[in-house]
C-alpha cells in the first residue's frame, strides 16, 4: 500500500495467470482441520465476520471430515447426493456434445460446481422457490425433473413446455419451486427478496433461494437485495458462486480490493457465511443453518460459494483464450464428486465398482432420455411449435393489436 | 355520490383494494407513515397497518424488483415511484422482467404489479419532476400503459389496473391532481368539485382499459390526447371555435384504435398531442396507425402537438408547454389545409 | 484499401483513436485480455496497454456511471455493452445524465461518450440477445443515435461518433458482424470480403451522421431502413421486382429527413423496415414526420414491416424476423394501393 | 433475535419517535474522550473496522478538543471555517423566506449540516472536483462564489448562468471545482469514481469528492461507485450524509439491520470512516486523511458523516408531519457553528461580541447580494431569458429538427 500508482496510471487488476503461464496456485491456504466454527443460526449478524472471510468446510480433501459444520448424514443421503452430481454432469456432458452436432442452438455446463446446486437443493424443502442462474441445474436433478423435459427445453422441440421461447437452460419450473431463469443477470436476486417478503407476509415458513456468479454481484439488483432482505427481514438466503471467473473477466474484476464477496452481507446487517463450494458437506451445512435462521425470523444470509468454473462459460467460449489451459486441474480445491465419493469410501459405503456402475446407470439414463427428447425435434429439424404461440402469453388475454399482427402474419 | 379530487380519487382506489383483497400491498417512497409527497397514500397505513402500506430505501429498481418477486409469489403489490423522471433505475426491472415474466415462463409466472407515478409538468418542476416517459413504455411487450385524466377515471381505471393480471403502468398527471387544468396558467386551477368527473362513488367499480372516452363529439376534426392535454385539448378546441371529438385515450397499451380510427374516418382531419418531447413519442405511433387505417379519409395531413425535444426547462416552462396557443394554431394549421 | 468484415472495420476505427487520441479509453465486459465476445476488441490491450482497453465488473450502469464521469473531465471513453438487451441497467446513466449533462450545466460539463451496443437477431439468441432497443432512445433529447449496415460505415461512422462532443449510442446489427445478411438464413452469410461497402481504408476518415445513404435508386417506391434491414430490403425490392428508392439511415438521431421527404415526394410510396417490436418503434416516427411533409404527395398509405410486438423467441426466431417474404408482401400492398 | 416475526409478518422498521411523542436520545452513546484512533492514511483498508464502526470525533460538546485525529488548525483557518458556516446559515435563511414569499419556486436547507461541506471545501484542493447533492451549498461559501450567482441560479433570472434550466439550488460551477447537481439521487457517485479514474490515468493527483445522503445510499450508482473505486483504486472520496432523515424515512430504512454506512466501503476493500458530523474538525481530518490516501495511490476512503437534517427537507416539506416537533432540538450532539465557536472561545480566539458581529456583518451581505440578484428578475417576474436558449446545448449544434421546432414556436 506504499506505491503510488495513481500519480501515473490507473490500476487495472489483472489474474495471475494468462494462457502461455504456468499456474501455481500454493499461494492459497487450504484451511487446515478447523474451519471457523458453527454458530447457533440465530446469532447476531456481526458475529459471523469469521465466518464470512475465513472458509467453511468440512470435508478435507482426503474426504475425511472434520469440524462442527459436519451435517453428519447418513450414507443414503449422501450416495443420494451422490448421484444427483454425476448425473448432473453426465447431462451437461451429452447436451453439449450435443450443442457441437448442431441439435442446440447453445448449452451451458456447471462440472466442478454440482455440490452447490445439489447440496442446496437437498438441504431445502421442496416448497422453498429456488432463484437460480444457468449454472445451478443440479437442483433440478435433485428435485426429480424428468431428464427430458430440461432436454426438450434446450432443444427447443414440441416437447418444449416453454414454447421454444427461451434460450436453452433458462429453464422454468414452478412446480418445482424452481424460478423462471432471466437472461438477464442479477435481476432474480431482489426478486427473490421480494419473494421471501411475500413468505413472510402470508405468514408461511418458505423461504426464497437466490443465486448469483460472482461477476453479477457488480449489478445494482445484488445491492437491491441486500438492502430489502436487511431493512425487511426477508427470509432469503443470497448464494453467490465464485467460481473465479465470469466469461473472461476473473473474480478480481467484481472482487476489486476486497477479499470475500460474503462479506459484503455484513455490510448490511446479514449473516454471513464463506463456504467451500466443492465441499458437498459444507454446502449443504451451511445453507441448512441459513435456513433455520431464516424460518426461525432472523432473516437473510448471504452465502459464498468458493468453487471454480472448470470448462468453458458457454459452448460459445473458448477459455483457453484467457486463462492458461491447465489451471483447471491445478485449482486446489479438488472436484466435488470426487470428494464426496471418497468421503463415502472412507465410511466404507462406497467403492470403485459401485462407482462405476453408477455411471453407467446414469450414462444410459441421459442416452434413453435423450433420445426420447429428440424423438420430438431438434433445434435443426423444422419446428413443431405452432407459430401462433408467439402472440400467446405477452398478456393473459390477447389484445387487438397482437391480434391484428396474428393475422398479418396468416394465422 | 363523493366528491374527490384526484389524489382522493387515487386515495379511494388503494383504499377499496387494500379493504377487499389482503394480498395488496402498497410500497415506495415515503408513501408509508407520511403518505407520499402527493398525498395520495395519506391515512391508509394507520387504516390498514404498517405491513400493508409502507416505506421503501430510495431504490427505484429495488422496489420494483422486490415488487416483481412478490407479484410472481401471488401478491397485488401497487408501488408508487415518488417522480416519473426516477422511474429509470427501475427500468430494467419493469422491460426486461415484469413484462417478460409470463412469456417466457409460458404463463408459470405472471407479474401482476402496478407501478403508480406521476407524470407532466406545470408545478415548475424543472427537468427532473416534470418528465412524460410513456413512450419509453409502449415499446415494450408485454406492458399496460394507462393515463386518467380525470378523478372519475382515476379511480375505476387504477382498481382496473390493480385486479388486472398483467403490470400495468399506471401514470398520474400531477398539475390535474389538485384539480382541472386547461393549460391557462394564469387563471386559477378549477376544482373538481364542481365537475361531472369529480363525482365519484366511494365504493368498488372499474373502467375498463380497451375503450377511450369521447370527451366532446364534433364532425369538422378528431383530437387525440391523454392525461393534461385532455383539458388543454377542450379549452383549444372552444378557443378555436371548433366542434371537435375529442378522444381521451386513457390506455395507451391496450389502445382503442377502433374509436379512433372511426372518429378520423368521419371528420377527415386529426390532432394528436402530448406533453411528452416530440421525436419517438406516442403522438409518432398513433399517426403511424392513423394514416394507415384513414388513409383515403384524411384532408390533411395530421398534426402533432407536443413537448419540444428538449429537457422540460424551469424558467421556460410555459415556453416548453404544449399550451392553448399552440394547439389553437395547430387547429387552424389543420382546418385551412 | 484493405477488405475488412464489420468486426474488423469497427476494431480498425477503435484502433485509429487510439493510436491518435490519448483520451481514448475503451472499456466494458471482457473486452480488455480477451477482446470482447464478438471480438471487436481483439488484440487492442495487447496493442496499447492496460490501462487503455480493460475490462468492468458487469454492471452496465458502473461502466456508463464511470464513462460520465471521464467524458466530463475530458476524456473521451468508448465503452462497449455486450448485448443490447443489458443495456437497460445502464438507462437511467445515459438517460438522466449522458444526455443531459450538456444542457443543465450549461455546456460547463459535456458528456462525449460513445456506447457500443450489439443489436438485431439472427443469431438465435432468443429473447435477451435479439433485441432492437433504439426506440427508447431517439426519445431522449440530447443523445445521438447511429446504426451503420456496413464495414466503411461503421468504421467511419464510429470514428465520428468517438469524435462527436455529445454522447452517442453507436448500435452494431450483430447479423452483419461477419457477413452480409439479406434475410435468407437458409443460404450461407455473404462474405463482406467480396462487397464493395466492405472495402475499408486503413486509416483515419469520417462518415458523417447527417446524410442517409441512397443504397439504391428507384422511382416506384421508398423504401426507409437501417442496420440489417436495408440489405432485406434490397432483397426483397429485387425480388419483387421493384425499382426503389432504398434508404439507409445510418443516423436515427439526427435524422436526414430532407433525403427521406425528397425521396417520398418523388416515389409516392413508401415503406418503413425495422427489426424492433412494431409499436412505438423508430418507424412509427419516420412515418409522422413523412405524412406532414409528403401528404399530398403520398398515393398509398405508409407501410412498416417490423418485429413482432413481442419477446424476441427461440425457436421461432424466422417467424418474428421480418424477413424477405413480409417485405415483398408489403411492397405488393403498397404498389396495388 | 429469537423473535419469529417472519412467520406472521412482514417486520417493517419505524424510527423511535413520531408527532406527539417525547424524543428521547439517551441510548445514542456520545463516544467519550477518545474516538477511534488516527491510523496511518496507507494503512490497509481492512485496518480502518474501528474507525468505520465507531465515531470519529474531535471537539467535545463543550468545545474542547481531543483525540489524534485533531488537525490543530491555526485560529485565522478556524474563524475562516466559522464564517462559510455561518454565512451558509445566513443565506439558507434568507432564500428560504424569499421562497415563501413566492420569488423562487423551491429551496433547500442545510442547516446543522453547515460543518460537512465547509470542512470538506477546506481540506480540499480547488482542483479537487466536488460531486454534490443539493445539501452542500457550503462548498460553495468555502469557494468564494459570489452570492449572487448562487442566487440568481435559485431566482432562475436573467443572472442565472444555467439559463433558468434547473430548479433551484441544482448548481453547476465548473470553475471552482463544482460538478454540475443531478435531479436524480445517487448518479453522481459513479461519476465521481470515474472523474478519479480520469485523474489517475492523467497522472495527475488530484482526486474527485462525492456526496450522497444516507437515503440515496439504497441507489445502484452508490454500488457501483464502491465497486468501480475498488476495483480501479480511484482515487475518491465517497461520503455519506447520514442526516437521519430521507424527506420522511428514517434512516433505519436504508440501513436496514446495518449499524454504520461507512462500513459498506469495507465490503469493497475500501478504508471507511465514520465522523461525527456535526464536529467540524473531525471532518476536517477525515477529509484530509482521505486525500493524503488518494493522493499517495491508496484509493478511495468511504466517509459517513454522522449529522441531523434540523430542517424540513425542502420548502415543499413539512417534518411535522412525520416527527416530533421537538426532535432537532434534543438531538444529542449539538449545532456544528455552536461547538465550533465554543472551541474558539475556549481557545481565546473568539467572543460573544465578535460572533455577534460577524453575524450582522454576513447578514447584510446576504441582504445587499439578494437585493442586487432579485434586481435581476425572479420566477414571478416575467422572464428574461429567450425563449430560443431553451434549444440551445441540448447538444453542441442545432441539429435540424430543433430548428424546425424553434421555428414552429416562432423565434
Ligand atoms: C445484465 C447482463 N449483463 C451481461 C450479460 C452477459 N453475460 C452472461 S453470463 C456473463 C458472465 C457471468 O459471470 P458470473 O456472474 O460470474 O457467473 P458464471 O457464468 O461464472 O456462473 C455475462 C457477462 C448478461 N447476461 N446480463
Ligand atoms: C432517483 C431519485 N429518486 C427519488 C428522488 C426524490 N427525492 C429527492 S430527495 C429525496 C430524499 C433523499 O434523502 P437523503 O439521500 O437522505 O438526502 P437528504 O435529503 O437527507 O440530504 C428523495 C426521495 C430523487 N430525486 N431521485
Ligand atoms: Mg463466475
Ligand atoms: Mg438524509
Amino acid at each position: 500500500m506504499t506505491s503510488k500508482q495513481n500519480r501515473s496510471k490507473l490500476f487495472v487488476p489483472e489474474p495471475p495467470y494468462r494462457p502461455g503461464d504456468t499456474p501455481d496456485f500454493s499461494h492459497i491456504k487450504i484451511p487446515a482441520e478447523h474451519s471457523p466454527s458453527r454458530p447457533d443460526p440465530m446469532i447476531d449478524a456481526y458475529g459471523t465476520q469469521e465466518q464470512a472471510t475465513g472458509l467453511i468446510r468440512v470435508l478435507k480433501l482426503d474426504g475425511t471430515p472434520c469440524g462442527d459444520w459436519d451435517p453428519k448424514l447418513d450414507a443414503d443421503t449422501l450416495r443420494e447426493g451422490l448421484r444427483h452430481m454425476m448425473l448432473t454432469r453426465c447431462v451437461d456432458e451429452r447436451m453439449f456434445s450435443m450443442q457441437r452436432q448442431g441439435k442446440m442452438s447453445f448449452y451451458m455446463k456447471s462440472t466442478g460446481e454440482e455440490a452447490i446446486a445439489v447440496a442446496s437443493a437437498m438441504a431445502l424443502r421442496p416448497t422453498d422457490m429456488v432463484f437460480p442462474t444457468y449454472r445451478q441445474q443440479g437442483i433440478l436433478m435433485a428435485r426429480g425433473w424428468p431428464l427430458k423435459e430440461l432436454m426438450c427445453q434446450c432443444l427447443s422441440n414440441a416437447g418444449d413446455k416453454l414454447e421454444g421461447r427461451s434460450i436453452p437452460v433458462l429453464y422454468s419450473v414452478r412446480e418445482l419451486g424452481f424460478f423462471s431463469i432471466s437472461g438477464n443477470l442479477g435481476t432474480q436476486m431482489i426478486q427473490a427478496a421480494g419473494w421471501g417478503m411475500a413468505c413472510a407476509y402470508k405468514g408461511t415458513d418458505d423461504i426464497a433461494v437466490a443465486f448469483t456468479g460472482e461477476g453479477a454481484t457488480a449489478e445494482g439488483d445484488f445491492y437491491y437485495a441486500l438492502n430489502f432482505a436487511s431493512t425487511y427481514r426477508a427470509p432469503v438466503i443470497l448464494n453467490v458462486v465464485n467460481n473465479q471467473w465470469a466469461i473472461s473477466s476473473f473474480q478480481g474484476i467484481a472482487a476489486g480490493q476486497s477479499k470475500s464477496f460474503a462479506a459484503r452481507g455484513l455490510a448490511f446487517g446479514l449473516a454471513s457465511l464463506r463456504v467451500d463450494g466443492n465441499d458437498f458437506l459444507a454446502v449443504y451445512a451451511a445453507i441448512k443453518w441459513a435456513t433455520e435462521r431464516a424460518r426461525n425470523g432472523g432473516g437473510a444470509t448471504v452465502i459464498e460459494h468458493f468453487t471454480y468454473r472448470k470448462e468453458g462459460h458457454s459452448t460459445s467460449d473458448d477459455p483457453t483464450k484467457y486463462r492458461p489451459k491447465s489451471e483447471p486441474d491445478v485449482w486446489p480445491f479438488g472436484d466435488p464428486i470426487d470428494r464426496l465419493a471418497s468421503h463415502l469410501v472412507t465410511l466404507g459405503e462406497w467403492d470403485k465398482e459401485r462407482h462405476d456402475a453408477l455411471h453407467t446407470e446414469l450414462t444410459a439414463q441421459v442416452r434413453e432420455s435423450y433420445k426420447e427428447a429428440e424423438a420430438l425435434g431438434t433445434l435443426a429439424s423444422p419446428s413443431k411449435i405452432d407459430p401462433a404461440s408467439m402472440f400467446e402469453e405477452v398478456f393473459e388475454d390477447l389484445p387487438a393489436h397482437l391480434r391484428r399482427q396474428r393475422q398479418e402474419m396468416g394465422i | 355520490m363523493a366528491r374527490m379530487n384526484m389524489i382522493e380519487a387515487i386515495r379511494s382506489a388503494l383504499d377499496v383494494k387494500l379493504s377487499q383483497d389482503p394480498d395488496v400491498l402498497i410500497f415506495g417512497e415515503d408513501v408509508g407513515y407520511f403518505g407520499g409527497v402527493f398525498r395520495c397514500t395519506a391515512g391508509l397505513q394507520e387504516k390498514h397497518g404498517l405491513t400493508r402500506v409502507f416505506d421503501t430505501p430510495i431504490s427505484e429498481g429495488g422496489i420494483i424488483g422486490a415488487a416483481v418477486g412478490m407479484a410472481a409469489y401471488g401478491l397485488r403489490p401497487v408501488v408508487e415511484i415518488q417522480f416519473s423522471d426516477y422511474i429509470y433505475p427501475g427500468y430494467d426491472q419493469i422491460c426486461s422482467e415484469a413484462a417478460r415474466l409470463r412469456y417466457r415462463s409460458a404463463g408459470q409466472f405472471t407479474a401482476p404489479l402496478t407501478i403508480r407515478t406521476p407524470v407532466g409538468g406545470g408545478i415548475h418542476g424543472g427537468q427532473t419532476h416534470s418528465q412524460s416517459p410513456e413512450a419509453l413504455f409502449t415499446h415494450i411487450a408485454g406492458l399496460k400503459t394507462i393515463i386518467p385524466s380525470n378523478p372519475y377515471d382515476a379511480k375505476g381505471l387504477l382498481i382496473k389496473a390493480i385486479e388486472d393480471n398483467d403490470p400495468v403502468l399506471f401514470l398520474e398527471p400531477k398539475r390535474l391532481y389538485n384539480g382541472l387544468f386547461d393549460g391557462d396558467h394564469n387563471k386559477p386551477a378549477v376544482s373538481w368539485a364542481g365537475h361531472e368527473l369529480g363525482e365519484v362513488p366511494e365504493g368498488h367499480y372499474t373502467v375498463n382499459f380497451e375503450k377511450a372516452r369521447l370527451l366532446e363529439q364534433g364532425t369538422d376534426l378528431t383530437i387525440i390526447a391523454y392525461g393534461t392535454m385532455v383539458w388543454v385539448a377542450q379549452a383549444a378546441a372552444k378557443a378555436a371555435g371548433i366542434n371537435a371529438d375529442i378522444l381521451d385515450l386513457r390506455s395507451l397499451i391496450p389502445l382503442d384504435l377502433e374509436s379512433i380510427t372511426k372518429s378520423v374516418n368521419k371528420t377527415g382531419r386529426c390532432l394528436v398531442l402530448h406533453e411528452a418531447t416530440r421525436t419517438s413519442g406516442f403522438g409518432a405511433e398513433l399517426i403511424a396507425e392513423i394514416q394507415q387505417h384513414c388513409f383515403y379519409a384524411l384532408e390533411a395531413p395530421i398534426v402533432r402537438v407536443t413537448g419540444w425535444d428538449t429537457p422540460y426547462p424551469h424558467a421556460l416552462e410555459w415556453e416548453y408547454f404544449p399550451g392553448i396557443e399552440r394547439v389553437q394554431t395547430a387547429i387552424q394549421t389543420i382546418m385551412e389545409a
